[in-house]
């Protein structure tokens, strides 16, 4: 194995993303641990661009990067993350969930060290984004709709919810 | 009519009134009590005809009907398919209980209209539901279906039980669906496995091949299938230890919902240790027949002697049936004619007495809100109709000739006498202790100084009297002249000891 | 042609996943669990990404589901959001162990 | 004596009829009765004297199929059911009629018809029986009809006690008669009396069997005709009405015992053991309830005592061999103990009290009731020319013959003692001074006396059918010829009838010289509250004992099962349903509510999952 460009790449954007993702558990602070997985977003994103998903890349970043975590941001902001209240689970969960996680990783990376899947030439990174406009308004053109009711629902759900109510605003 | 359609007409013929309960508004009282007791009369109508049909010298398996009804394949491709096949029959055996259920059942009915006092519509319907369940245990040719109207008799007395009950309702009806799931579990087991292993579950069919010694199932397993099966209907019976349950249901139940328990579903018990337990296992049958004949003569004075002291009547009761139900298993355990023959009289009987006692019970407890023996006393005076039926029921209950009772009493035991001498001769103690515990409550109730001012009008009157007339009659009828009886379960009984080897 | 191998991007996937759901089962507040959420969310995208350029054929869909997925995903976070705001205004805390209401 | 089977019916019918309608017929209901059972004495009377020229007579029909087993029911009139028909349907007419008077003002007054009817229906019933399955049925009828007569009186808390008692009582023996004679169907193979004859003459049954069985079946007749030690309940019966006394518990029902013995006489006379023990108990009962008659009281209780002890002589002549001593007494005791029965209900209908520490000086006002009591009490003294003395005279002699001369010494002394209580009896009610305060006496009305005299004329002359005077042809006539019932007449030693004869007389005049003249102080035996006298008085404490002993057992062993039942049975059940109630606790403790949690063990389940199959490739083996 020849340490190519894309190779390099691969390793510096993979680094920077678990970093991130190390981190987001590690930090004390709140809004630095958000801040530590915009880092892991954004190297997604590079990943996406090296399997040759120039669009999905750019909505990875509009979307994870940009909204998601802005209000991720909001609502830490909106609420009081630092409370002295004790935790109600003990350590043992911690643990047994570690090695559990663990245990899973290395059960499933059995599964794949070895996936050496033969490749065959694509043209995905041709006209990514003309192409993946192609897919969604012929193949997929009942699923995107779908899509857009649900993010509707999903916008008059989360105002609803999130709206006070009459009577407390009345109190307040 | 078609013969054969006549079986399934006359096991499904209460839905037909459950829909026509379910149009009625609840309101009309009078129509939904109207409408209830005649839905049960379509059901004696027809058994009566079978019966009138078997008297006049015809054959009974002209009624016998089998349908293909489920039919699957194992894992196995090549396996053979299992087919469940909705089959009804009547021999002798099941002829005289079907009678025996849509007798008790119309006069239950009857007796309802009287002692429940809320939401008429939903009783009867339940009622009659349980009606089709009873019908269909005693009917059902196969074990699939026979465990499928067997379950439909458990959900129906359970809610009949938990809200129409007195105070302790919920509590007893809990205990009876505990106890009666856990037995019907066992017996789906044993269905299951039997199912499993032959590939069938006609019971004719099963009953040949399990006689046959080259059969698929080893002796050994045979035996264990045996124990599960007594366990099953051991909780129905029920045998001393698995009895808690019943007493009770026997005290808060509704004395109406009580006729059918003690009248009929007890029965179911007896019926499969018979059809099942003597029919299809006749060798491991004989083979515990000394533990059965023990455990009867546990039953009967272990009832007995607690009878005897319980202060309330219903209590005694309960315990008498317990006491009832050994001489059903002294019967079986004698595995001769006499004693077989005993059983099902007992059977028979029994359910006529205790009928008989727990409508007289739930007349007294309606005009006077007790049941207990100490508060109750000379009521031969305010009610001396009721008090005379009662000391009559007791007496055919203890066993006196020209009654039901004795004929069935006398044949277990002179079953019995003839292999084990020396258990019968323990066994007899519960007779004489029958008559103390039953005269120590009628009379404790009925005799002596009136404990409070009854009123005129106390006594039965009305449609009161059907019932009571009814059975007292069918119980004379049985005692003076038992080959009304005898006589239908002649081939039935030539069957099993065919089986026994008799 | 890549010279990195289709197992590396899965591997990558998997750590990241593994991070998500080590968040989401142990962190107490709950803005956390939910972005440990879109984390794993996000493993998932990488997997099907990969497969669209990887494998005997590849082809457009994969990277077409990742973008539904990524719809899903954000109409998730802000109806999570919006659940954990009304759930703070009731019991003035974003500690998720302390949010039982299910006991019982 | 085709027609033999409607005697019975003739009461059956009374009885339904009563029950049915008895209510709007009031009193006339006694109308019924009484036309009913004198329909049944007049077959009765008919069957009696056909029976004298023709052989016996038997019907039967299958009742019930067991197998290939057939029980018939059916009837049978020989000569022991055709005596036995006349004298119940006699006693019972004669009771009939009685009632009407006795009973008249009761409200239940057709009621007690009604039970007459039903017992007098079971107790033809009983004699006719051709079979000891038969038997038994009727047995137990007679058993309830006497269970419901004693307890007519049912707001007395005395008098249901009464019932109940007689009714347990007797059940024990009715238990051993069932086991007897269920034994005796497997060893011969049938209920059928001719049958079961045949079986046990060809030896075909062993020994001990027949011992067995024959011992068991004699536990019925003890129940029944209360002998020790189940004797009890007898004297207590007596809370009934007075003509039920007379009927049931002193002419029928409790000879019923008697008969029993009597009609399976060839199984007892098979087994020396047996008889031994039949005569044994007998004469053991004639002596021990003749020593109780002797202090009590209550004018009922005496006559209860004596009929004890009058039954118990029975059985001594049965277990004597004496067959026909043992029947020629029941009946002239029939006879006699109703007429006395009979005349102490017209001397309580008068005086209204039963204690006869306050009657006296009766003799006078009760014309008719008082020499027919006298003629009762001869008779049963034994004193010469009554039909008393004759039985009487067989059974001593049968007992001298019979080999037991202890047995011999004891009916005398009960003999001794019987012509002592009885007339103590009778100068206590009959003369002296009236010690009670009753105002006014009347002799009662002549539906009573009537019976009473033909009762009366009975037990004089009843006597004269058996005597070594004008020869046996009540014994031929019973016996007629069959050996295994022993001989017509026992030609005891001369002596015996003189014996006997001083017996009673000197018994009677130690009563005439003690309550009569009184110039013996009443109290020469032992004062009253004296040791004797209390345990004589209070009956040997038997009641007191079985009351400690098998009262206490079985409420003891019930006690014992409640708390089985309660705490180990139910225990068990609280066990299991606890440990299920655990488990769901534990259960319902895992619910925290946590979301981690939940998902952490969906989790873990799920990686547990995925190791295994990454480590097996996907199959367990």
């Amino acid at each position: 194995m020849t340490f190519t460009g894309e190779f390099i790449a691969f390793m510096a954007l993979a680094l920077v993303a678990i970093i991130g993702g190390v981190l987001l558990l590690n930090l004390n602070k709140v809004v630095h641990m958000v801040v530590a997985l915009i880092f892991t977003f954004v190297s997604i994103a590079g990943i996406y661009i090296l399997l040759s998903a120039e669009f999905v890349a750019a909505v990875q970043v509009l979307i994870y990067s940009g909204a998601i975590t802005i209000i991720m941001l909001f609502g830490i902001m909106l609420t009081k993350p630092y409370d002295d209240s004790e935790a109600k689970t003990g350590k043992w969960r911690k643990i047994l969930v570690f090695l559990g996680v663990v245990g899973f990783a290395i059960a499933v990376y059995l599964g794949i060290y070895n996936f050496d899947i033969k490749q065959q030439p694509s043209t995905l990174h041709e006209d990514n984004t003309m192409q993946i406009g192609k897919a969604l308004y012929t193949q997929y053109i009942i699923p995107f709709e779908f899509v857009s009711v649900l993010l509707l629902a999903a916008l008059i759900g989360a105002i609803i919810l999130a709206k006070r109510e009459d009577k407390e605003a009345d109190k307040e | 009519m078609n013969l054969q359609s006549i079986l399934s007409i006359l096991v499904f013929s209460p839905l037909l009134g459950i829909i026509v309960l379910a149009l009625l508004p609840k309101t009309q009282e009078k129509a939904v009590k109207a409408i209830g007791i005649l839905a049960t009369l379509p059901a004696l109508i027809l058994s009566l005809a079978v019966y009138a049909h078997f008297l006049a010298g015809k054959n009974l398996s002209d009624f016998s009907i089998s349908v293909p009804w489920i039919k699957f394949r194992g894992i196995n491709a090549q396996e053979p398919f299992f087919t469940v096949s909705y089959e009804l029959a009547v021999s002798g055996f099941q002829l005289v209980l079907v009678v025996l259920t849509a007798i008790v059942s119309t006069l239950a009915a009857i007796g309802a209209a009287k002692f429940i006092k809320k939401e008429w519509k939903g009783y009867y319907m339940l009622f009659l539901l349980l009606l089709t369940g009873m019908l269909g245990v005693f009917t059902a040719e196969n074990l699939i279906l026979f465990f499928i109207f067997f379950e439909i008799t458990l959900i129906p007395t359970f809610f009949l039980i938990g809200k129409w009950g007195y105070f302790e309702k919920e509590k007893a009806a809990y205990s009876f669906l505990l106890y009666n799931g856990l037995g019907s579990a066992v017996l789906l087991i044993v269905i299951m496995i039997l199912f499993a292993k032959t590939g069938t579950s006609n019971i004719e069919i099963l009953r040949q091949m399990m006689a046959d010694p080259s059969g698929p199932l080893k002796d050994g397993f045979k035996l264990g299938l045996f124990i599960a099966l007594l366990i099953a209907f051991g909780v129905k019976l029920p045998i001393f230890p698995l009895h808690t349950w019943m007493l009770r249901v026997h005290v808060q139940a509704p004395p109406s919902v009580v006729m059918i328990h003690s009248g009929i579903l007890l029965k179911i018990g007896a019926y499969g240790l018979i059809r099942f337990g003597m029919g299809i296992f006749p060798k491991q049958f004989e083979s515990l027949a000394t533990l059965i004949a023990i455990l009867g003569v546990i039953n009967l004075l272990y009832g007995a002697f607690l009878a005897f002291i319980q202060t309330d009547f219903k209590m005694v009761l309960a315990y008498s049936s317990i006491s009832h139900m050994g001489i059903v298993l002294i019967g079986l355990a004698a595995m001769n004619e006499a004693g077989i023959q005993g059983a099902i009289f007992q059977v028979v009987s029994h359910g006529l007495i205790s009928a008989l006692l727990f409508f007289l019970v739930g007349v007294i407890y309606e005009r006077t809100e007790t049941s207990f023996i100490d508060k109750l006393g000379g009521l031969a005076k305010g009610m001396p109709l009721a008090a005379g039926f009662l000391l009559a029921a007791a007496m055919a209950s203890l066993g006196l000739p020209g009654m039901s009772g004795f004929v069935s009493e006398f044949m277990a035991f002179l079953g019995l006498f003839k292999v084990e001498p020396w258990i019968a001769a323990v066994g007899t103690i519960g007779i004489i202790m029958t008559a103390a515990y039953l005269l120590r409550a009628v009379l404790g109730m009925t005799y002596g100084k009136a404990r409070r001012e009854f009123d005129g009008g106390l006594d039965l009157k009305g449609a009161e009297l059907v019932p009571v007339f009814v059975l007292m009659l069918l119980i004379v009828l049985i005692g003076v002249y038992p080959s009304v009886l005898s006589s239908p379960l002649q081939a039935t009984l030539e069957t099993i000891l065919l089986g026994l080897g008799g | 042609m890549s010279q990195v191998p289709a197992s590396a991007f899965l591997a990558l996937a998997l750590i990241l996943f593994c991070i998500g759901l080590y968040g989401a089962l142990t962190k107490r507040n709950t803005v956390i669990v939910l972005i440990s959420i879109e984390l794993m969310l996000n493993a998932v995208n990488i997997n099907l990404v990969t497969f669209s350029k990887y494998g005997l054929y590849p082809s457009i869909n994969g990277q077409v589901f990742a973008l539904f997925a990524m719809a899903v995903a954000a109409a998730e976070a802000a109806v999570g959001l919006a659940i954990l705001m009304a759930l703070y205004r009731n019991k003035k805390t974003v500690h998720i162990d302390e949010m039982n209401e299910m006991k019982n | 004596m085709e027609n033999a089977w409607l005697i019975p019916l003739f009461p059956l019918l009374s009885f339904l009829l009563l029950l049915l309608i008895g209510k709007r017929m009031k009193e006339a209901s006694a109308y019924v009765g009484i036309l009913m059972t004198l329909a049944s004495l007049v077959f009765s009377i008919l069957v009696l004297f056909e029976r004298f020229q023709e052989p016996s007579y038997l019907v039967k029909f299958n009742w019930l199929t067991i197998g290939d087993m057939h029980l018939t029911a059916g009837f049978e009139v020989n000569q022991l059911n055709a005596l036995m028909l006349f004298i119940v349907s006699l006693v019972s007419f004669l009771v009939h009629t009685y009632s009407k008077g006795y009973m008249h003002g009761d409200e239940r007054f057709h009621i007690f018809y009604a039970y007459l009817g039903l017992f007098t229906f079971a107790m033809l019933g009983l004699v006719i029986s051709p079979n000891i399955l038969q038997t038994y049925i009727f047995w137990e009828l007679v058993g309830v009809g006497s269970f419901l007569l004693i307890g007519f009186y049912y707001y007395k808390e005395e008098a249901k006690a009464a019932a109940k008692k007689a009714f347990i009582m007797t059940r024990i023996g009715d238990v051993g008669l069932l086991i007897g004679m269920i034994l005796l169907f497997w060893q011969t193979k049938s209920f059928e009396y001719s049958e079961i004859f045949k079986a046990v003459e060809a030896g075909s049954v062993s020994n001990t069997m027949i011992t067995l069985t024959a011992i068991l079946i004699f536990i019925g007749a003890i129940g029944k005709s209360g002998q020790f030690p189940l004797h009890t309940w007898l004297p207590d019966a007596m809370e009934g009405p007075t003509p039920v006394s007379a009927l049931i518990h002193a002419a029928t029902m409790v000879a019923a015992g008697v008969y029993l013995v009597a009609a399976l006489f060839p199984v007892f006379s098979a087994s020396k053991t047996a008889l031994l023990t039949v005569a044994v108990i007998g004469g053991f009962t004639a002596i021990f309830a003749a020593s109780i008659g002797i202090v009590q009281t209550d004018i009922k209780r005496v006559l209860a005592y004596s009929t004890v002890s009058q039954l118990g002589y029975m059985m001594l002549a049965l277990g004597s061999a004496g067959y026909v001593a043992g029947v020629f007494h029941l009946m002239t005791h029939a006879f006699f103990k109703a007429l006395l029965f009979l005349a102490a209900g017209s001397v309580i209908h008068a005086v209204h009290t039963q204690n006869i520490e306050e009657m006296g000086g009766l003799w006078k006002k009760l014309k008719w009731t008082a020499p027919l009591f006298l003629i009762g009490t001869l008779a049963i003294s034994g004193v010469p020319g009554l039909s008393g003395f004759f039985s009487k005279d067989e059974i001593l002699a049968a007992a001298w013959e019979g080999g037991h001369p202890v047995l011999f010494i004891l009916a005398l002394i009960a003999a001794f003692m019987t012509a002592f209580y009885m007339f103590r009896l009778f100068f206590m009610v009959f003369t002296g001074e009236n010690r009670g305060n009753q105002k006014e006496v009347h002799e009662s009305p002549s539906v009573m006396t009537l019976p009473m005299l033909v009762l009366g004329i009975l037990a004089i002359v009843g006597g004269y059918v058996n005597t070594p005077w004008f020869g046996s042809f009540l014994g031929d006539w019973l016996v007629d010829g069959n050996t295994a019932l022993g001989h017509a007449h026992i030609e005891g030693p001369a002596w015996i009838m003189f014996a006997a004869t001083i017996v009673s007389l000197a018994g009677i005049l130690l009563a005439y010289l003690i309550y009569g003249k009184r110039s013996i102080a009443p109290d020469w035996l032992s004062g009253k509250g004296g040791i004797l006298h209390t345990i004589l008085y209070n009956k040997f404490y038997i009641d007191e004992f079985y009351q400690i002993t098998i009262v206490a057992i079985t409420k003891g062993i019930s006690y014992f099962l409640r708390f089985i039942d309660v705490f180990i049975v139910e225990g068990l059940v609280k066990a299991v349903t606890g440990m299920v109630q655990g488990l769901g606790n534990i259960g319902s403790k895992l619910q925290s509510g946590q979301v981690q949690t939940y998902g952490a063990v969906a989790f873990l389940g799920l990686a547990v999952l995925v190791v295994i199959y990454a480590l097996t490739g996907g199959y367990l083996r």
